[in-house]
C-alpha cells in the first residue's frame, strides 16, 4: 500500500469560501432571473423562462445590443492597434524609460470612469463634435488601450529576441520579420487582448453615459429601466450579460495560457 | 589582409554607457580569418566573444574600428544585406513553421521558385539526416535533431561563413561529442569558413585551425590550439586553458631562447616563448602539471650533470593527491614551491621522488 | 568619434501620439480646472486657483471625502485579506485546476459593475439588510479581491521554493515560516496590492449607486452634481481625484518594480 | 543496519502520478551512509539523485519504503524534526536578513538566548573566513561568499548529517576547485557525514569516501571511487563516469577471476569483476583509453610468449587524433574494432603501433 500524502485541507476550506463569497450574489442573480415571481427577489417560487422570452422579444433592448456591438466591435479594433503600438514601443525602449511608459499606459484605465468620461465631455465639447456613438467609440478606446496593451505586452516579453535575429540573419527585411516571426508568435495575445477590450467595452455605463448621443448601449437602457421598473426580465438580460463577458474572458484567459503552454 | 581575408575586424570597439561610464564590451579587438579555416573565439562569460560574433553577423554596430566580410566593407550593414549566417546557441527555429518550412525559409524569403526550393529541402533533409523530419515542428524534436535543423537552415543559401554560437551547449554531455566530430567533418567536406564561439576550451582546443581567447573584451592571443596550449601569451590563458603550475623568480642570464631563472635560492633554466624578458626582471614561468615527470630518487642525474644549479629536476615531497579517475593530481612541496604532477591511470606515486621535465616545458609567461 | 547607433524613430513618433491621445483629455481637464471662467470649457481665459479653493471650502465634498476614506479603508483591507488567501490557494494548487482557479477568480473584477450592483441589492435585500457604507463595502470586497490578488500572485509565482524548504530544514514550523521567510517577502506585493484596491473602490460609481443608503462617497457627489450645476468645481475635484488615484498607482506600480529589483 | 548506520533508506520509492501511469522518481533505493562518511549520490538530471536527497532532508514522503536517521525511522517526519541541515543548490539566503541573521537563524528559531547566539555566530563567521559580512545581506555577496554563508547556516546548529546539493554548480568553474578542496577539509576537520548530490563525476571521485551511481531512479552501483571507476557493474556506469572502449565476444572459458573472449575470430583474456559471466555468453568488455599503452611494432613478445591467442595486445593503425591539451586521444582501427587511446602531455604516437594492456585493466560488465 503506497503512504498517503499529506493535503493542505485548511487552506482549501478557506480558498472555497472566498470563491462563495465572490459568486454568490452572481447566483442569487441567476436564481432571480428563472424565478416565478414579478418582483426582483427570492425565495424561489418556481422555474419559468419567461422573463428570457419577455427580453428576447423586447425591441428597445434589440436595438440598444446593437448599438453595444458597433461600439464595442470598432473601440476593440482601436484599442487592440494601438496598443500593440504601444506595447511594442515599451517592449523596443529597453534601457530609458520602458517603466516610466508601462506606468504612464496603466494610469488611464485606474483613473475613476467619472473623470475620464467628464474630461472627454469637455474636450470634446471644445472640439465643436456631436456626441453620438462616435464619440463613445473614441471614450472606450481610451481605456481599452491600456487593457489590450496587457497580454500583448507580456507575450512579447517572453518573445525570444533570437528568433527575430534568425529571420534577419537568414535575409528577411524588418517588414517581413514582422509578418513571418513576430505576428505569428503574437497572434494569440492579440486575440486575448481583443477579448479582453471587447467586454470591458460592452459593459461599460460610466463613460458612456457622458459621450453618447440619442443612442443606447445595452448596458445604459438597463441602467435606465433600473430607475422606473425593476422586473426579473432585467435579471435575465444581466445574466445574459454576465455568461457572455465570462465566456469572452474565459477564451481570453485559455487563449493566453495555450500560448505558454505551447511555446 | 582587409581585402584577402573571408573576415577581418580592423580595430574594432563597441561600447556601452553605463552609470560608473563607459564600458567596453570589445576593445580594440583586430581579427582575420582565412576562408576554409575553422577558428574559435573563446573566452568566458563577459568576456565579449559573443559581442564579436554579433558585430560580424551584423546584430551589433561597433562604436569605433571597420568589419570586413569577402573584402567589402559591412561594418554598418544589416545582418539581412550580409552574407553570413548564424547558428543560435538556442537554435532560434520559428516555432510556428515545420522543419521543411523552417529549412526553406532564406529561400522563400529570397524569393526563389518553389520547383527549385523543393529539391534543396530534399537534399539537405537527407544531407543532415533528418528525412523523416520534415513536416514536425520544432517543438516536437531533441535537442540533437534541433540542432542539425539550424545547421541545415543556415547551410540552404550557401553562405560564405557560418557563425555559431555555443551551439553545443544546450546538448547532453554525451551527444556533444559525437555532434563536435560531426561539425568538424561537416566544415571539411564542404570547405566552409566557421567562426565559432565557445567558453569550453576542450571544445575549442579539439575542433578548431585557430584560436583566439579573449577576455574582458580584450583579445589576449591567437593561435593554433598546440600554439596556444603550449606557449601561452599570459598567466590568463596558462590559468583558462587547462591547468598549470606557476613559478615567480628573477632572470640572471638569457641566451638563444633560454634564461636562467632563480627561483626561491634555486637557479632553474626556462624557455622564452611570446615574453621576452629582462636582465633581472620578476618573471613568471608555466609547467604543466603533465609535463613533470616522476623518477625515483635513486635515478637522479650524477654530480657532474648538475653542476650549480638544478637547472630541470628537483626533490620534491608529496602533500595530497586527488584522483580524478582518468588521471591522478598529486602536490609536491619542493624548493621552489608547491608542484602538482598529473598521472594518468593507476600510475602510484612514490613517497618521495624526484621531479623533472624537459626545458621546453617550463616557459616564461607574461605576468598577467 | 564614436559611431552613433540607428534609432526607431518610426516606432518612437507613433508611440508618443497614443500617448498623446491617452492623456489629452486629462489635460483638457487640468487646463479647465483653472480656467477663469464659469463654464466647463475652454479656451484659456486665464490662471485662477478659486474652483480649487472653492471645492476645500464645500462641506458637502467634505463629508463625502470622509465616506469615501471610510469604505475604501475597509473594503482594501478586506480585499487584501482574502486576495492573499486566494492567491495562496492558487499558488499550492500545483495541479489540478490551478488555472480554472484563477480564471474564476478574474471573472467578477470582468463583469459589468451594473450586474454586480443589481445582483448585490438582489442578495442584500433578500437577507433583509439595509443599506448602508457597510453594504458598499462588501460590493467593493467582491471587485477588491481579484485585483488585490493579481500583485500578490505575481511575486508569489516568483518565490523560490527553496526560501521555504530551507527555513523548514533549518527548524521552523510552518507559522515561523509564514512570519519569517514568506511575510517579508511577500511585503511590498501586499502594499501595492492595497494601493491598487484602494484606488479601484475610492474611484467607483456604478456599484456604489446600487448599494449606498444616504451616504454619499466622493464620486457619487459628483455624479449628482453633474446633473444639476456643471461647474469647473467639478474639474477642480476631478483633477485631485486624478492626482491621487496617479499617485497611487505609480506608487503600487513602483513598489512591485523595487521588489523585483531587489529580488 | 537500520540502527546503526547514520543515515539508512530501505528500499525507498517516489512515486508520481501521470498521464501514462505511475512515474518513479526514486525506484527501490536502498542506501546505508556511516557517520563520518562523505558519501555521494552520482547521476544526471532526471537520475532521482535530487528526489532521493530530498527525502532524507523530509521534503518528499516515499510512497514506499522506509527512512531512518540516527537509528530512528523518520520518513514522515516534517524537516523541522530531523537533525539534518540542508545545503541547496541555489544556496537559499534569506534575502531580508542580514548575513549574520541568516546564521542565526536556526538558532533563533531554536530560542536560544541572545547571549549565546552572539558568541556562535562570531565564531562562525571567522570559521568560514567571512568575518567582514556579517552585516552585509545575501545580494552584496559573491558565489563563493554566498556559499560559505549557506554552510555556515547549515552548521550552526551542529547537525549530524549535512545534505549539500550540488553546492558548486553555481560557481566560476576557477572556484569551484578551490571551494572543494575547502568542503573536503571542513568535513574532516569537524567529523561530519556529508550527503553530496552532484552530476559531475570528477567532483563525485575527487571527494568522496564512497559513491552511489543512480539511473533512471535506480542505484546502478555503490562503492569507492577508484572501486567504480576501475570496476564499473553496468555499461552505464562506466560509461558515464570517463570515457571508456567496449568491445562485445563470447565467453570460451573460464578461469579463477579470468575468462578468455573470443571477438571477431581474436581470443582476448579478460578479468571478472561485479559480473561473473557463463559459459558462451555474450558479454561486454570495458578498456579504458588510459590503459592502454602503446609500443613499437618492433617491440612485441615473442612467439611462445603469444602462443595462440592474442591475449593482451594486439597491431592497429592510427584512424583518427583529438587534440585536447592535457591529453591527446587516438583512435585506432583494430582486428577487435575501434579502439580509442589516451596519453598524456606531447607523446607522440607512431604511424603504426602494438597496443596492450594489463588483463586486469579489461574488465567484463554487465550489458546494461
Amino acid at each position: 500500500m503506497p503512504r498517503q500524502q499529506p493535503q493542505p485541507r485548511l487552506l482549501a476550506s478557506w480558498s472555497i469560501l472566498v470563491y462563495a463569497f465572490l459568486y454568490l450574489p452572481i447566483a442569487v442573480l441567476i436564481a432571480i432571473s428563472f424565478n416565478d415571481s414579478p418582483i426582483l427577489s427570492l425565495p424561489f417560487k418556481g422555474f419559468t423562462p419567461r422573463w428570457y422570452q419577455q427580453s428576447f422579444a423586447d425591441q428597445a433592448l434589440q436595438a440598444a445590443l446593437v448599438n453595444s456591438l458597433k461600439v464595442a466591435g470598432s473601440a476593440t479594433l482601436l484599442a487592440t492597434f494601438l496598443g500593440l503600438l504601444a506595447a511594442f514601443a515599451i517592449y523596443r525602449h529597453q534601457f530609458f524609460g520602458r517603466n516610466t511608459f508601462r506606468i504612464a499606459l496603466n494610469l488611464p484605465i485606474l483613473l475613476p470612469g467619472i473623470v475620464t468620461g467628464v474630461a472627454m465631455l469637455a474636450y470634446f465639447s471644445d472640439l465643436g463634435w456631436d456626441l453620438s456613438l462616435w464619440t463613445v467609440i473614441l471614450g472606450h478606446t481610451v481605456f481599452g488601450i491600456p487593457v489590450a496593451c496587457g497580454p500583448i505586452l507580456t507575450r512579447l516579453a517572453q518573445f525570444p529576441r533570437s528568433l527575430e535575429e534568425a529571420a534577419y540573419d537568414l535575409g528577411a527585411k524588418p517588414a517581413e520579420v514582422f509578418r513571418d516571426v513576430l505576428f505569428p508568435y503574437l497572434w494569440s495575445a492579440l486575440i486575448s487582448a481583443a477579448l479582453l477590450a471587447f467586454t470591458l467595452s460592452f459593459d461599460e455605463v460610466v463613460v458612456t453615459i457622458f459621450l453618447t448621443g440619442r443612442e443606447n448601449t445595452l448596458p445604459m437602457e438597463i441602467w435606465g429601466r433600473l430607475r422606473t421598473n425593476i422586473t426579473p426580465e432585467i435579471a435575465a438580460v444581466a445574466t445574459l450579460i454576465s455568461l457572455v463577458s465570462g465566456v469572452l474572458v474565459g477564451l481570453s484567459q485559455g487563449t493566453q495560457m495555450n500560448a505558454d503552454g505551447r511555446r | 589582409m582587409k581585402e584577402t581575408s573571408i573576415v577581418y575586424l580592423d580595430s574594432v570597439s563597441k561600447v556601452y554607457p553605463t552609470a560608473q561610464g563607459e564600458f567596453f564590451a570589445a576593445r580594440q579587438v583586430t581579427l582575420d580569418v582565412q576562408a576554409g579555416e575553422f577558428f574559435s573565439i573563446l573566452g568566458s562569460s563577459g568576456s565579449g566573444k559573443t559581442t564579436t560574433l554579433r558585430m560580424i553577423g551584423g546584430f551589433e554596430v561597433p562604436e569605433y574600428g571597420q568589419v570586413w566580410i569577402g573584402g567589402e566593407e559591412v561594418t554598418e550593414l544589416p545582418p539581412y544585406q550580409r552574407n553570413v549566417h548564424t547558428v543560435f546557441q538556442s537554435y532560434a527555429l520559428f516555432p510556428h513553421m515545420t522543419v521543411a518550412q523552417n529549412i526553406a525559409y532564406p529561400l522563400t524569403i529570397a524569393k526563389f521558385p518553389r520547383s527549385e526550393i523543393q529539391p534543396r529541402i530534399t537534399e539537405a533533409l537527407k544531407m543532415f539526416r533528418i528525412e523523416g523530419l520534415g513536416d514536425r515542428y520544432p517543438a516536437q524534436l531533441s535537442g540533437g535533431q534541433q540542432q542539425r535543423v539550424a545547421l541545415a537552415r543556415a547551410l540552404i543559401s550557401r553562405p560564405k561563413v557560418l557563425l555559431l554560437d555555443e551551439p553545443l551547449s544546450a546538448l547532453d554531455a554525451k551527444i556533444r561529442e559525437e555532434v563536435r566530430q560531426e561539425l568538424r567533418d561537416l566544415q571539411h567536406q564542404l570547405n566552409l569558413t566557421f567562426i565559432y564561439v565557445t567558453h569550453d576550451q576542450e571544445e575549442a582546443l579539439a575542433l578548431s585551425d585557430r584560436i583566439a581567447v579573449m577576455h574582458q573584451g580584450k583579445v589576449e592571443q591567437v593561435g593554433a590550439p598546440k600554439d596556444i596550449y603550449d606557449r601561452p601569451a599570459s598567466k590568463f590563458v596558462a590559468q583558462f586553458i587547462g591547468k598549470a603550475n606557476f613559478l615567480s623568480g628573477t632572470v640572471l642570464s638569457l641566451a638563444e631562447g633560454r634564461a636562467q631563472v632563480q627561483i626561491q635560492g634555486q637557479v632553474i633554466e626556462a624557455a622564452i616563448a611570446n615574453h621576452t624578458p629582462q636582465l633581472q626582471e620578476t618573471v613568471t614561468l608555466m609547467i604543466r602539471p603533465e609535463n613533470i615527470k616522476l623518477k625515483d630518487s635513486a635515478s637522479v642525474p650524477s654530480e657532474n650533470q648538475i653542476q650549480n644549479s638544478i637547472q630541470n629536476h628537483i626533490q620534491g615531497q608529496i602533500t595530497g593527491m586527488i584522483y580524478v579517475g582518468q588521471t591522478q593530481e598529486i602536490q609536491y612541496q619542493t624548493p621552489l614551491g608547491q608542484l602538482t604532477v598529473t598521472q594518468l591511470g593507476n600510475a602510484i606515486a612514490q613517497p618521495e621522488n624526484t621531479l623533472s621535465w624537459n626545458i621546453e616545458d617550463c616557459i616564461i609567461i607574461q605576468p598577467e
